[in-house]
């Protein structure tokens, strides 16, 4: 089981690198599913397979689905490649995984100093306990669950309109009489910003 | 109540002052007129009625001619608690007055808004009466930073342009900021002894008789009464701290000018003679010679500054910071003579310096300048205003018969004992105060005249409100006495308190 | 058998965290923005996970269970939001959302 | 545990759920502005009342909940300023062309979440509750989304947002792997020289990261002017009232009870922290020149000032906390809301410029006055209400003699004051031909106008007679459950 | 006939009388000056003359009936007003003491006073300003009657500052011309820092003794000092510090020949017959105090000597009458104070009177001679006056021979006959030879302006239409003070002798005769040099044309150079310092703080760059500060 851990989390590690480095959103999308799966058997190894079979199913089922819906919408194809590509130069990335990889030690190297000694020995923890716990005495977190996603669910529909609510009237009590108020040009014209939203179809 | 009634009158009076402008101009000047007059007619009845030679026994409560103490915040043990003795009375009957002539010398100076001006100078004034009245150390503060607001109005509304580039509200804002700053400092200081009294004692007072009595190691003393001396001697200023003032009074109307001179500057002296000394009269036994220091300094340096200005108002101000060197070296020397003469320097000095300030404000109004080199020769041009001019110098550089001279006196009389260099080094200042006060004289009225075209003289207003401050300047350089007999039992108090503190706190030591 | 140190697992988690970081730090792409971020709640599900075993009680996996609810409706969110900078700006360039600044 | 009581203490909560359902139904049956405001400000002021009576039946706890009076005065002031952004929204949606209606349903999800934040003394409700806080305040902050700042600052407050729970979520889980515990009062670790707690305290740490974000914390405070600028009016105020609120009031829940958040590593961190915020925000805001992002600084700077309550934690500090929490709140609803009041949702961008409110005295000067009452009570000088909080903070500070802090206290006043004067001397200058927007003459009778006059009124009772507050404060100060 | 007049004298001798007369000397000139300045310039000008004359004309009617009355009944008497200040054992009241002395000064300030305003009457006619210069005027004669009757020293400090600045204001009188004004600035600036000495003797006095009144200072001082001690020796010196400012002595004396810019009578009023000598009564008056000092007593006449043979140099070199006149003063001052130095204060007092009346006279004689020639005050342009200006030629002749102290005939002779004598009697032989040099320069230079201005031919336009004046204003003045200033003036003894001490000659006879022979020969033979000199072989241009005589002649010319030497040691460091700070550099401190706050606030401004990722990595970096933080701690 100890090497089924270390195999599946090396595999999560790599699959993990392969989306934050990748520039095609379609391979990074299915890296990261690559990566959650290992993330999963993880998550069997240490004895928490309902925990896994959610993760399966929640997070690489639903979730990454809605990621690759998206990004099969936008269209993305492959001048937004290239285009990631331009972007992902050295100068770019070095600073930044430099800055993690601190964190990173850091982290670890508390992680080691801790003499807790705890040995996880894959003893099954079944979903049932999980359920009595939050049917129970944790009913009030499922209420608030519920709220959190009615509230996710809300600003979505809301934001995710595609044909603008309602175009800028001019301002009615807006007095201008310099040009400081006026509309900034678009800054990047050659990507086709569009200064007036209306009308414009997506797909 | 009637101390209430004090404090609340002004207030009163600017909020009517806002409204009554739908009225008209004239009327708003008129209650902003009426409210101030009112004020000093009540602190001169006060002065009739009350008995400021009360003995100033040790520790009793007797101190005060008047009190008047309501529960504020009780968590804290914040009173409204407000008195009345000799010196408070002096300096409100004071406001009283310049508020009065701050109001007549705005007259036609400001036209614009006049109704929030006026609320504002009455704030500043009700501010400052507040101040002279609190007596619990948080009502103190709140009274000290409210009045800085209307103040910050009033220059940053109503200022002019300095001559360098510097702006009315630039000059508004550092006032703002230095003393809010250096109070937030006087702020820790309170509740460092507040916090001492309650480690004490378990219960938390501002009150300024129970915090007397709070036994403070020497060090804690000493920080807590700095922090309590940062704050005045911003406001008097002190020098290495007076960078607010030159500008603030500069680029001041007329009125604020007057205001700042002649009262807000006391209310650091007063401050400093009311909470700074007796509250640590050792620490401040400690710290006089570097007090002394340093007003010797700022006489010198007021002195060299002013020497150098091209703009009349800025020339004025740095004298108020060499004139208030005397009164620092006066409060720090601790003798009641001293004591006493800081008083009557206080009170000339608001005359004179007001006086001034008016003065060039009416030059201002005449020749639209205030640049000295723009002026010369104006003797002849302006009526009886020169005048005018020429005793306010005289005043301010000490002639006797005015009560500048008397102040200034009795500072370096009742210092020299204490401190003899100190004495000789300000008396040297006399020289110099001779040679900026003669200069101003020279540049703006000598020399030959730039334009022969004769200006307006002074109107009955102008006239009447010069006269009535060289009245009462020659009035107390002549007679002083009852202004002394006024205030002898705060000062004897305050000299008791400094010179014998270890009489007072056998328990400190 | 003698199961894995209880650090190792936190190791693991850790350094999906950092490489979660990384993307979320130097991509452009607002779609990976968001999977970064994905990456990095799944971390610190991972985490709980390894506490929750480690210490043999079900919190840990209660909490995974609505840390999987946040990623859910942040994923969601998310999407939306990135439809409509793509909508507005015809880029999924997040650099373009920075005309507010000083 | 007896079940009227408790059901007492949830009240508010359920109150505002139910609001917040009643106006989801509400919208999927027909959609009127109006109504909406309507059912949503009278959820709130039940929920009000409820939460004010709760405080009758405190202490309370249950597992994840601690009905106390920290909670009790979060509570109040997140559902009194959610109230308050109810009706500006109502203003400042008035002509808004498309729907406006589900901001409402997202402010009320929000103000569930932070009651729930407000008095979590559990990792699992500190979690959920913070989410549920900002879940909706992406949508809120997006929701004109046809404006491209409200567009940009949605997106940037919803990935850092997002990373920061993420921080949070991993510090917890270093925490529990620590200690086996989720309750706040059991997160024991020890510091030894040897190093055993050191995964609490790292995940204490990367937790303070989690929630110095949201409480814009230098140097986590790099979104908020941008967040604030963008977003609409007042979706901005919520974040800067009512949110601020419920997470300042578990982090000082934390640092009250969980043994893991009171060590010296950590405390040393807060202090810097604080430091840090007040001179950094304050001097960030020197000259800015839009108004929303000033309030931002200025809020950066505000919360710098209160994490000396955090660092003291004793004595006087949860009283001081409540004391500051309240001027701040007052103030600022009282400067925003007339930032909303003079902009619209229809008109494109927020009024933030300065230039838009010179000379507003000669126009509207009662607003104004309102303006510079909060502008004062921000810069706290006497007579506002600013003032009781910074004489309560400066209080703390001398008595636990926290010099560095005090003196940081004292030299943030005096850099701020800089910008909190020249808003306030704007308002009074007048020069023609300047862009201006102004309100509508008869804003003061309208419901918005009314909560500003309100918040500005309270500002100047309670700065003259601050005795309720400080009442209110010192109990609520009095009961902290474990 | 005799009976009513011995009545009256006996009431004016009485204490209600003198109550009622004393007050009356101030408050005369002192009412004349409020109705001058209250008039606002709607009095004519005579009417103006007429108040500022006959204010100080009425002064002069009570001074004389109070000197009958001290006369019948010489005792001395002290008219309490009110009391000023009372702080403490801080007493001062406003209090005038009347004996010898002040009486002696009384009579000289409103007698000669009163002549010299009358002369300004005509003088200034046509003159615009008339009702401010009779402002000044009185005032003046106000601060200086109460200089000479406050009991206590800070009722003299009153008066003594007030004619400082009643001298500043009327040497500045012609305010147009900026010289005039900063001659006023100088005279005010240098006679202030012999004040400061003063009011630091003052000070140390007060402290020491615990009182200021004069009688009681010089009662207590002997009780408390030993003579000599060094307490005393400071007091002294302070105090004649703050004499030697006032009266122009070495080396505060560079004020004086500047302030001639005022108009004539002013020199003639202020600057020879009454303010300057206020440092000699003062020294007379504090006596007391020197007697116990022996240190400063001799400073002081060293200081005269000194003085006065600087002064006699300096104004054998002048051009500009009233610059001859006005080193004349200085020189003629030294006298005094080489007098006092001897501790013959009687006769320095009784010089001080002949002095004022002769200076007076020489004063409004060349006041005469300058408007007769329309404003032409330089020797050199004038000459062969003396058939055109009778009037004034007799003053200048009469008022010349005092001065070079023309034996048997003149006032001068007397008193300062006496003054060698003193000195002599006092055997301080070098002073004795300092003031025979000074005698031998006086005549010198004295014939040097009586020819220059009066014979040979006139020299310019400006001297050949000379109008002689005319009126009674213009003569009676001259004529009076002529008589003062002959042997008759002599002839007035003050009445000193209850209030100073003795001088040391006083009463003893032997030697006095020679040195009234030698002191007359010096000044017959000094006056047949100058009229070799300069009258009949004008020899004196070949000798201060060439070489060291040029050189000497600059060097006297410019009164030896102080004035340069302040100007480089003083001035000019003071203008240094004013420059060098102008600008606040104290607050550029503050200024440089605020520069600082503004720069790291646009440091900290170019963080916010409103890029996410910035703001992402930021966050990090935050984050792994406080780990690392943590790793390093544990």
């Amino acid at each position: 089981m100890e090497l089924a851990f270390y195999l599946s989390g090396l595999a999560a590690v790599l699959a993990t690198l392969g989306v934050i480095a990748n520039p095609n959103p379609v391979h990074g999308v299915l890296y990261l599913v690559v990566s959650l799966l290992a993330v999963a058997l993880v998550f069997f190894t240490l004895g928490a397979p309902f925990a896994g079979a959610l993760e399966i199913i929640v997070y690489a089922g639903a979730i990454m689905v809605l990621f690759v819906f998206v990004v099969m919408m936008l269209n993305l194809g492959q001048a937004a490649a290239e285009q990631e590509r331009l972007w992902l130069q050295p100068r770019t990335w070095i600073g930044p995984s430099l800055l993690a990889a601190v964190l990173l030690l850091t982290l670890i190297s508390l992680l080691w100093r801790d003499d807790i000694q705890r040995v996880i020995e894959g003893g099954e923890l079944t979903a049932k306990g999980a359920g009595t716990l939050l049917y129970g005495p944790w009913l009030l977190l499922v209420e608030l669950g519920a709220l959190l996603l009615l509230a996710a669910l809300v600003t979505a529909s809301h934001v995710g309109r595609t044909v603008p609510v309602a175009a800028p009237k001019p301002a009615a009590r807006d007095m201008p009489t310099g040009d400081a108020d006026q509309p900034q040009p678009p800054q990047q014209p050659a990507r086709g910003e569009s200064s007036s939203p209306a009308g414009k179809e997506v797909l | 109540m009637i101390l209430v009634w004090l404090i609340v009158i002004p207030f009163a009076g600017g909020l009517f002052c806002w409204q009554a402008e739908r009225l008209g101009d004239r009327a708003t000047r008129l209650i902003a007129l009426a409210t101030m007059l009112c004020e000093l007619l009540i602190a001169l009845w006060l002065w009739g009625q009350l008995d400021f030679q009360l003995p100033a026994l040790d520790g009793s409560d007797t101190q005060w001619a008047l009190e008047y103490r309501l529960p504020w915040i009780e968590r804290f043990g914040i009173d409204i608690h407000l008195a009345l003795d000799g010196l408070s009375l002096v300096l409100i009957a004071l406001t009283g007055f310049l508020g009065a002539l701050a109001v007549l010398c705005s007259w036609n100076e400001i036209v614009r808004r006049i109704g929030f001006f006026h609320l504002n100078l009455l704030w500043i004034l009700g501010g400052v009466v507040g101040v002279f009245l609190a007596i619990d150390l948080f009502l103190f503060f709140f009274f000290w930073e409210l009045m800085l607001v209307p103040m910050y109005f009033l220059i940053a509304l109503w200022g002019h342009s300095g001559s360098q580039g510097s702006t009315r509200i630039g000059a508004a804002t550092k006032f703002f900021i230095y003393t809010q700053a250096s109070g937030l400092l006087m702020l820790v200081a309170i509740l460092g002894l507040v916090f001492a009294h309650h480690a004490n004692t378990g219960d938390y007072s501002f009150s300024y008789a129970v915090l007397k009595e709070t036994p403070l190691s020497p060090t804690m003393a000493f920080t807590l009464m700095l922090g309590f001396f940062i704050a005045f001697a911003v406001k008097l200023p002190v020098i290495p701290l007076h960078g607010w003032l030159p500008n603030a009074h500069a680029q001041a109307p007329t009125a604020g000018s007057v205001d700042l001179a002649g009262i807000l500057l006391k209310t650091a002296a007063y401050g400093m003679m009311r909470f700074a000394l007796p509250l640590f009269p050792e620490a401040s036994q400690t710290f006089a010679p570097i007090a002394m220091g340093l007003g010797l300094l700022g006489i010198f340096y007021g002195a060299v500054l002013a020497c150098g200005q091209q703009d009349v108002k800025r020339f004025i101000a740095y004298t108020s910071i060499a004139h208030m060197g005397f009164v620092l070296i006066g409060i720090y020397a601790g003798t009641e003579l001293a004591l006493q003469g800081v008083i009557v320097l206080m009170v000339a000095h608001a005359f004179s310096a007001s006086g001034l300030f008016i003065l060039s404000g009416q030059i201002y109004e005449r020749l639209h300048t205030r640049n000295i080199s723009e002026m010369g020769g104006l003797w002849g041009r302006l009526g009886s205003l020169p005048g005018f001019w020429l005793f306010f110098i005289a005043a301010s550089l000490g002639i006797p018969a005015t009560a500048n001279f008397i102040g200034e006196f009795m500072v370096l009389f009742g210092t020299f004992p204490i401190a003899p260099w100190v004495v000789a080094g300000a008396s040297v200042g006399l020289v110099l105060a001779a040679v900026y006060s003669l200069m101003l004289m020279q540049r703006v009225l000598y020399g030959p005249t730039q334009d022969d075209t004769p200006l307006r003289g002074l109107d009955t207003r102008e006239f009447s409100m010069l006269l009535s401050i060289v009245v009462l300047l020659l009035l107390l350089g002549l007679y002083p006495q009852p202004l002394l007999d006024t205030t002898s039992a705060a000062m004897g108090e305050i000299h008791r308190l400094f010179d014998t503190p270890s009489q007072l706190l056998p328990e400190a030591r | 058998m003698n199961g894995v140190p209880m650090e190792h697992g936190l190791v693991l988690a850790a350094t999906l965290f950092a490489l979660g970081l990384c993307g979320l730090m130097f991509r452009r792409n607002m779609i990976f923005v968001l999977m970064s971020l994905e990456i990095m709640l799944n971390a610190a599900g991972l985490a709980f996970i390894v506490a929750g075993t480690g210490w043999q009680q079900p919190q840990g996996q209660v909490m995974f269970l609505l840390v999987i609810t946040l990623a859910a409706a942040e994923a969601s969110v998310g999407l939306a939001l990135l439809i409509q900078l793509y909508h507005r700006f015809k880029t999924l360039n997040i650099d373009v959302a920075s005309r507010m600044r000083g | 545990m007896q079940m009227p009581t408790l059901a007492f203490a949830y009240l508010p909560l359920i109150l505002v759920a139910a609001t917040a359902i009643t106006v989801m139904l509400g919208i999927a049956w027909r959609r009127d502005h109006r109504v909406t405001v309507a059912v949503t400000v009278l959820g709130l002021a039940l929920a009000l009342v409820a939460q004010v009576a709760a405080w009758q039946v405190i202490p309370l706890t249950t597992p994840l909940l601690a009905f106390d009076g920290l909670a009790m005065l979060g509570g109040v002031l997140i559902l009194a300023s959610t109230l308050a952004c109810a009706v500006l929204a109502h203003a400042y949606f008035e002509t808004f062309q498309g729907a406006r209606e589900e901001f409402y349903l997202l402010l009320l999800c929000a103000a569930a979440g932070g009651l729930a934040l407000a008095a979590s003394r559990h990792l699992a409700s500190l979690f959920l509750g913070l989410e549920l806080l900002s879940m909706p305040l992406y949508g809120m902050l997006a929701y004109a989304f046809h404006e491209r700042r409200s567009l940009e600052s949605g997106i940037k407050y919803l990935i850092l947002s997002a990373a920061a729970s993420a921080f949070l979520l991993f510090g917890m889980a270093l925490l529990y792997a620590q200690t086996g515990e989720l309750e706040l009062s059991a997160l024991m670790v020890s510091l030894t020289d040897g190093g055993a707690g050191a995964w609490g305290l790292a995940g204490a740490g990367m937790m303070l990261v989690g929630l110095g974000f949201k409480l814009s914390v230098v140097p986590f405070h790099l979104w908020t002017p941008d967040v604030y600028e963008g977003g609409p009016g007042p979706a901005a105020t919520f974040l800067a009232t009512a949110s601020k609120v419920a997470v300042f009031a578990v982090l000082l829940r934390l640092v009250l009870t969980a043994p893991a958040f009171q060590g010296e590593w950590l405390n040393t961190v807060l202090w810097v922290l604080a430091l840090a915020s007040m001179l950094v925000g304050n001097l960030l805001a020197l000259t800015q020149s839009n108004l929303k992002r000033l309030l931002g600084y200025s809020s950066v700077a505000h919360f710098g000032y209160m994490l000396l309550v955090l660092v003291v934690a004793d004595g006087l500090a949860a009283e001081a906390g409540g004391v500051y929490l309240i001027t701040y709140v007052l103030a600022t609803l009282a400067a925003f809301g007339v930032v909303i009041l003079v902009s619209s949702a229809t008109d494109g961008e927020d009024a933030g410029g300065l230039h838009y409110y010179r000379g507003l005295f000669w126009r509207r000067p009662f607003l104004t006055a309102v303006m510079t009452v909060a502008m004062l009570s921000l810069a706290g000088i006497p007579a506002t209400v600013g003032f009781i909080g910074k004489f309560y903070l400066i209080a703390l500070g001398v008595e636990a003699e926290r010099w560095w802090l005090v003196a940081g206290i004292i030299a943030g006043s005096a850099i701020g004051l800089y910008y909190y004067l020249r808003v306030i001397v704007t308002l009074f200058l007048a020069e023609p031909g300047m862009h201006r927007r102004d309100a509508s003459p008869d804003w003061a009778v309208r419901a918005g106008g009314l909560v500003v006059l309100g918040a500005a009124v309270l500002v100047i009772a309670l700065g003259l007679y601050p005795a309720p507050m400080i009442a209110l404060a010192n109990a609520a100060g009095g009961i902290i459950a474990p | 006939m005799m009976e009513p007049l011995t009545t009256f004298l006996t009431t004016l001798s009485t204490a209600q009388a003198t109550a009622a007369l004393l007050p009356l000397t101030f408050l005369l000139p002192l009412a004349g000056t409020l109705i001058l300045a209250f008039s606002r310039g709607t009095l004519s000008y005579r009417l103006s003359a007429l108040v500022g004359v006959g204010s100080v004309g009425l002064a002069a009617v009570a001074t004389l009936l109070l000197a009958l009355g001290f006369a019948a009944d010489a005792a001395p008497q002290t008219v309490t007003l009110w009391t000023w200040i009372a702080v403490g054992d801080f007493t001062p009241r406003i209090s005038l003491a009347l004996d010898g002395l002040s009486l002696t000064m009384l009579g000289v300030i409103t007698g000669v006073g009163f002549l010299i305003h009358l002369f300004a009457a005509w003088y200034m006619r046509g003159e615009a300003g008339i009702t401010r210069f009779y402002t000044y005027m009185n005032l003046f004669v106000f601060s200086m009657i109460l200089l000479v009757l406050g009991d206590n020293l800070l009722l003299l400090f009153l008066g003594w500052e007030g004619v400082g600045l009643c001298s500043y204001l009327l040497i500045s009188y012609y305010y147009q011309h900026s010289a005039n004004g900063w001659a006023g600035f100088k005279a005010f600036i240098i006679t202030r820092i012999g004040d400061v000495f003063l009011a630091i003797g003052m000070f140390l006095l007060f402290s020491r003794l615990g009182t200021l009144n004069i009688t009681e200072i010089l009662e207590l001082a002997p009780k408390a000092w030993q003579a000599g001690d060094t307490t005393v020796e400071l007091a002294a010196f302070l105090l004649l510090g703050g004499a030697l400012g006032k009266s122009a002595q070495l080396p505060l004396h560079t004020w004086l020949a500047d302030a001639m810019a005022g108009p004539t009578p002013v020199s003639a009023l202020i600057h020879a017959a009454t303010m300057v000598t206020a440092g000699v009564y003062l020294i007379a008056r504090m006596h007391g105090i020197f007697e116990l000092a022996p240190l400063a007593l001799y400073t002081t006449g060293l200081i005269g000597a000194l003085t006065l043979l600087m002064a006699g140099f300096a104004a054998l070199a002048q051009t500009d009458i009233k610059r001859v006149l006005a080193y004349s003063t200085m020189s003629q001052i030294g006298y005094m104070f080489l007098a006092l130095g001897v501790g013959a204060y009687d006769t320095a007092i009784f010089h001080l009177m002949t002095h004022a009346f002769f200076k007076a006279l020489l004063f409004l004689s060349a006041g005469a001679v300058i408007v007769s020639c329309h404003h032409e005050q330089d020797m050199r342009n004038l000459g062969g006056l003396w058939r055109k200006l009778p009037l004034a030629y007799m003053g200048f002749v009469v008022g010349g021979a005092a001065l070079a102290a023309l034996p048997l005939v003149s006032a001068g002779f007397y008193s300062k006959d006496e003054i060698l004598w003193q000195a002599l009697a006092a055997d301080q032989q070098g002073l004795l030879i300092a003031g025979l040099i000074g005698a031998l320069l006086t005549s010198l230079y004295t014939l040097r302006l009586i020819i220059g201005t009066f014979h040979g031919t006139a020299k310019s336009a400006n001297a050949r239409h000379a109008e002689a004046g005319r009126g009674f204003a213009h003569g009676l003045p001259l004529v009076v003070l002529a008589v003062l200033s002959t042997f008759l003036g002599a002839w007035i003894t003050p009445p000193l002798s209850g209030v100073l001490p003795a001088g040391p000659g006083d009463g003893v006879t032997a030697g006095h005769g020679a040195v009234e022979l030698i002191a007359a020969a010096v000044a017959l033979s000094g006056m047949a040099l100058a009229v070799w000199l300069f009258g009949l072989k004008r020899g004196w241009l070949r000798l201060a044309d060439h070489g060291m005589g040029a050189g000497l002649w600059q060097l006297w010319h410019h009164a030896w150079g102080f004035d340069m030497l302040y100007d480089w040691t003083l001035v000019r460091p003071y203008r240094g310092l004013v420059a060098l700070l102008k600008s606040d550099v104290v607050e550029g401190v503050f200024r440089l703080l605020a520069k600082l706050v503004r720069l790291v606030h646009l440091g900290l401004s170019r963080t916010q760059t409103g890029k996410l990722r910035g703001y992402a990595v930021t966050m990090v970096v935050g984050a792994t500060l406080i780990l690392l933080s943590l790793a390093l701690v544990i």
